[in-house]
């Protein structure tokens, strides 16, 4: 099932990024067959939407076809090969899969397991780690996702303050987006507003089931793109300016970033989110949930400015 | 009996996949890939019951909308091309 | 058996490999992102391959059901925020390239490096 | 009860398979695009609708049934929205039914 992908490698560009998104579907399923649920629905979000949205987006801006062929073939060759044999000779030494005894499961994860219903109280022990007992770490990532959206808008030198040329002539205005099918045009737009919904249920059932901010931002923000492709990009940005968008992105970290700092002023740690409700339990929901709309802000902020970004660029 | 339906629907991938690689034209490509997507669906909803964990049906909701934006988009992205490439194709329609 | 264990890491060792090639053999550069990302994703494969335990079931409690066996949820915790991570490193790396296509009219190595010959 | 609700469900379910793997090497094995579409869309619509059914047979009166109702909803209304997408762009790309038939080739010659 899974080594089928190993095909993907090779044919044109176009065909390798539909390949590539068949592929992320099968590594989600896989995911998902390996009891990663939370992980499972990110890559699908993820990988399956977005990703291909995005290479799409810079494949209209470039080449669409590859060009004659690869020049030191052999010497990648010999190197990967070489490559490969250490690292499966790695592999020898691993404990088998699905064994309870490797050292990855003797470490910390016990302990997570063990004291997660009492001292947190949230189902999903997946977003507990992340937003409580890794709050950190969640915080760093959050702003390197923040860090690679801005690092976008600066290189494709989308300007916020300028709006894309108003001259365009009606006429040619109506073909933009997938207007002219009709019946994918109705049925897309009956289908965003549960898109939008269906996110905003992943993002607060976060706690109890699969999701959370992350995969939330990825579905909101592919909502929204699906929006964009129906009605045209321009339609889009005059129902979500991009100021809005970096504004939800700067508005998300600043959220992760003032939960940390308000748990300071009320007389725990950074990040400590137990002085922030009644009782260290209570405090511990609220901390998890402030983290994960931060989270999702900013993720839903930086894709789609990314995206419109990409798309903006393509037309002028 | 899940694992019955769960080899079909295998099979089933594996075919479309045969196609998606072979297609002759783009659009055959799309079309296995979409049809990829809905078997995709189909394995999670009878996996998750599989296991006895029917919460995760979450998952093949999310599927199932990604894959449609998918393919909206790839679509887009021919319409945008040919538009490029012979500009008064609109009005020979 | 004991090998048969092992074959999701080999799996992973494929994937990897498979990426690693096109990083480094492929002269177009949209295509080398692809291998990129194709590189992470067998590193998420790994992750989550070393995260399950047999027997066990997702990391999430349910109610009424007493003494179960999870998953290990650390490493789903890396990998998730990763994910998305690799997603905003890619979308960069796309832009780099739009740049790169705008500057030199090309996205094949080469062709670029020919131009900076000149 | 139980094992009546049981049978029908494994009923449904094996259609579904059956339905599913048809539609499979239908999409593999026609000669042109718009027949493939056709098999394919018979995977799309009856085999989702057996296995989905037969899922939530086993499934009884519960939020899961709920999800799944709201999966097939989703399913029928984006294949076929897709289909149909990508049935009239490849008309306006100049792809014309029938043209891969093999009868047809044999009667150009």
């Amino acid at each position: 099932m899974i080594t089928a992908l190993a095909i993907v490698r090779t044919p044109n560009l176009f065909v390798a990024v539909m390949l590539s998104g068949v592929f992320s579907l099968l590594l989600a399923a896989n995911f998902f067959i390996l009891d990663s649920p939370d992980v499972a629905l990110t890559e699908a979000a993820v990988g399956a939407g977005i990703s291909t949205v995005l290479f799409l987006g810079a494949l209209s801006l470039t080449a669409e076809h590859e060009r004659a062929g690869s020049a030191n073939r052999f010497a990648a060759l010999t190197v990967v090969t070489a490559t490969s044999l250490v690292v499966i000779y790695a592999t020898l030494d691993k404990p088998p899969m699905g064994d309870p005894n490797a050292p990855v499961h003797q470490h910390v994860a016990p302990w997570y397991l063990k004291n997660t219903p009492e001292l947190i109280d949230v189902p999903n022990i997946v977003t507990a780690v992340l937003a409580s007992f890794r709050g950190y770490d969640t915080l760093g990532e959050v702003f390197v996702v923040f860090t690679a959206g801005i690092g976008v808008l600066f290189l494709l030198g989308a300007n916020p303050g300028k709006p894309a040329q108003p001259s365009r002539t009606p006429a040619l205005d109506s073909t933009k987006g997938l207007r002219h099918y009709l019946i994918p045009r109705v049925v897309g737009r009956l289908l965003v507003p549960f898109i939008v919904l269906f996110g905003l249920y992943v993002q607060f059932h976060g706690d109890y089931g699969p999701g959370g901010g992350f995969q939330a931002g990825a579905i909101i923000a592919a909502g929204i793109i699906l929006f964009a492709l129906i009605e045209g990009e321009d339609q889009a940005l005059r129902v979500l300016p991009q100021r809005a968008l970096m504004g939800l992105m700067v508005s998300g970290a600043l959220l992760y970033g003032s939960v940390g700092v308000a748990g300071i002023l009320l007389g725990g740690n950074f990040l400590d989110y137990s002085v922030l409700g009644s009782n260290p339990v209570a405090g511990q929901h609220i901390g998890i949930l402030l983290i994960e709309i931060g989270v999702g802000l900013t993720v839903t902020g930086v894709l789609l400015s990314v995206f419109f970004a990409f798309a903006i660029r393509g037309k002028s | 009996m899940y694992y019955i339906v769960i080899a079909a629907i295998l099979v089933t991938m594996v075919l479309a996949l045969i196609r998606a690689i072979l297609g002759p034209s783009v659009y055959d490509r799309v079309l296995a890939v979409n049809m990829f997507g809905t078997k995709t669906v189909l394995l999670i909803s009878v996996v998750a019951f599989l296991y006895g964990r029917p919460d995760f049906l979450d998952l093949a909701l999310a599927y199932a909308l990604m894959n449609f934006i998918g393919v909206l988009a790839v679509l887009e992205f021919f319409r945008r091309r040919s538009e490029r490439r012979t500009p008064d194709k609109q009005e020979a329609r | 058996m004991e090998l048969l264990g092992l074959y999701h890491y080999w799996v992973f060792a494929v994937l990897l490999m498979i990426g690693f090639y096109a990083v480094m053999a492929k002269l177009n550069l949209i295509k080398k992102l692809i291998g990129l990302s194709m590189f992470q994703a067998a590193v998420f494969l790994l992750y989550i391959t070393m995260s399950k335990v047999d027997g066990g079931t997702a990391p999430i409690i349910q109610n009424g059901a007493e003494n179960q066996l999870f998953s290990n949820p650390l490493p789903q915790v890396l990998i998730l925020t990763a994910i998305v991570v690799g997603i905003s490193t890619t979308a960069l790396g796309l832009g780099i390239v739009v740049r790169i296509k705008e500057e030199y009219g090309s996205i094949e190595e080469h062709e670029i490096l020919e131009v900076d010959r000149q | 009860m139980d094992t009546l609700i049981d049978i029908a469900s494994w009923l449904l379910l094996s259609f579904g398979g059956v339905f599913v793997f048809i539609g499979g090497i239908g999409a593999l094995r026609m000669p042109d695009l718009y027949t493939r579409m056709h098999a394919a869309s018979l995977t799309d619509t009856m085999g989702t609708v057996l296995i989905i059914a037969g899922v939530m047979l086993q499934a009884g009166a519960s939020l899961a049934s709920i999800k799944l109702a709201a999966i097939l909803i989703f399913l029928l209304f984006t294949s076929p929205t897709s289909t149909n997408a990508l049935a009239s762009a490849a008309l306006l790309s100049g792809l014309r039914p029938g043209e891969a038939l093999p009868w047809r080739k044999e009667s150009e010659t």
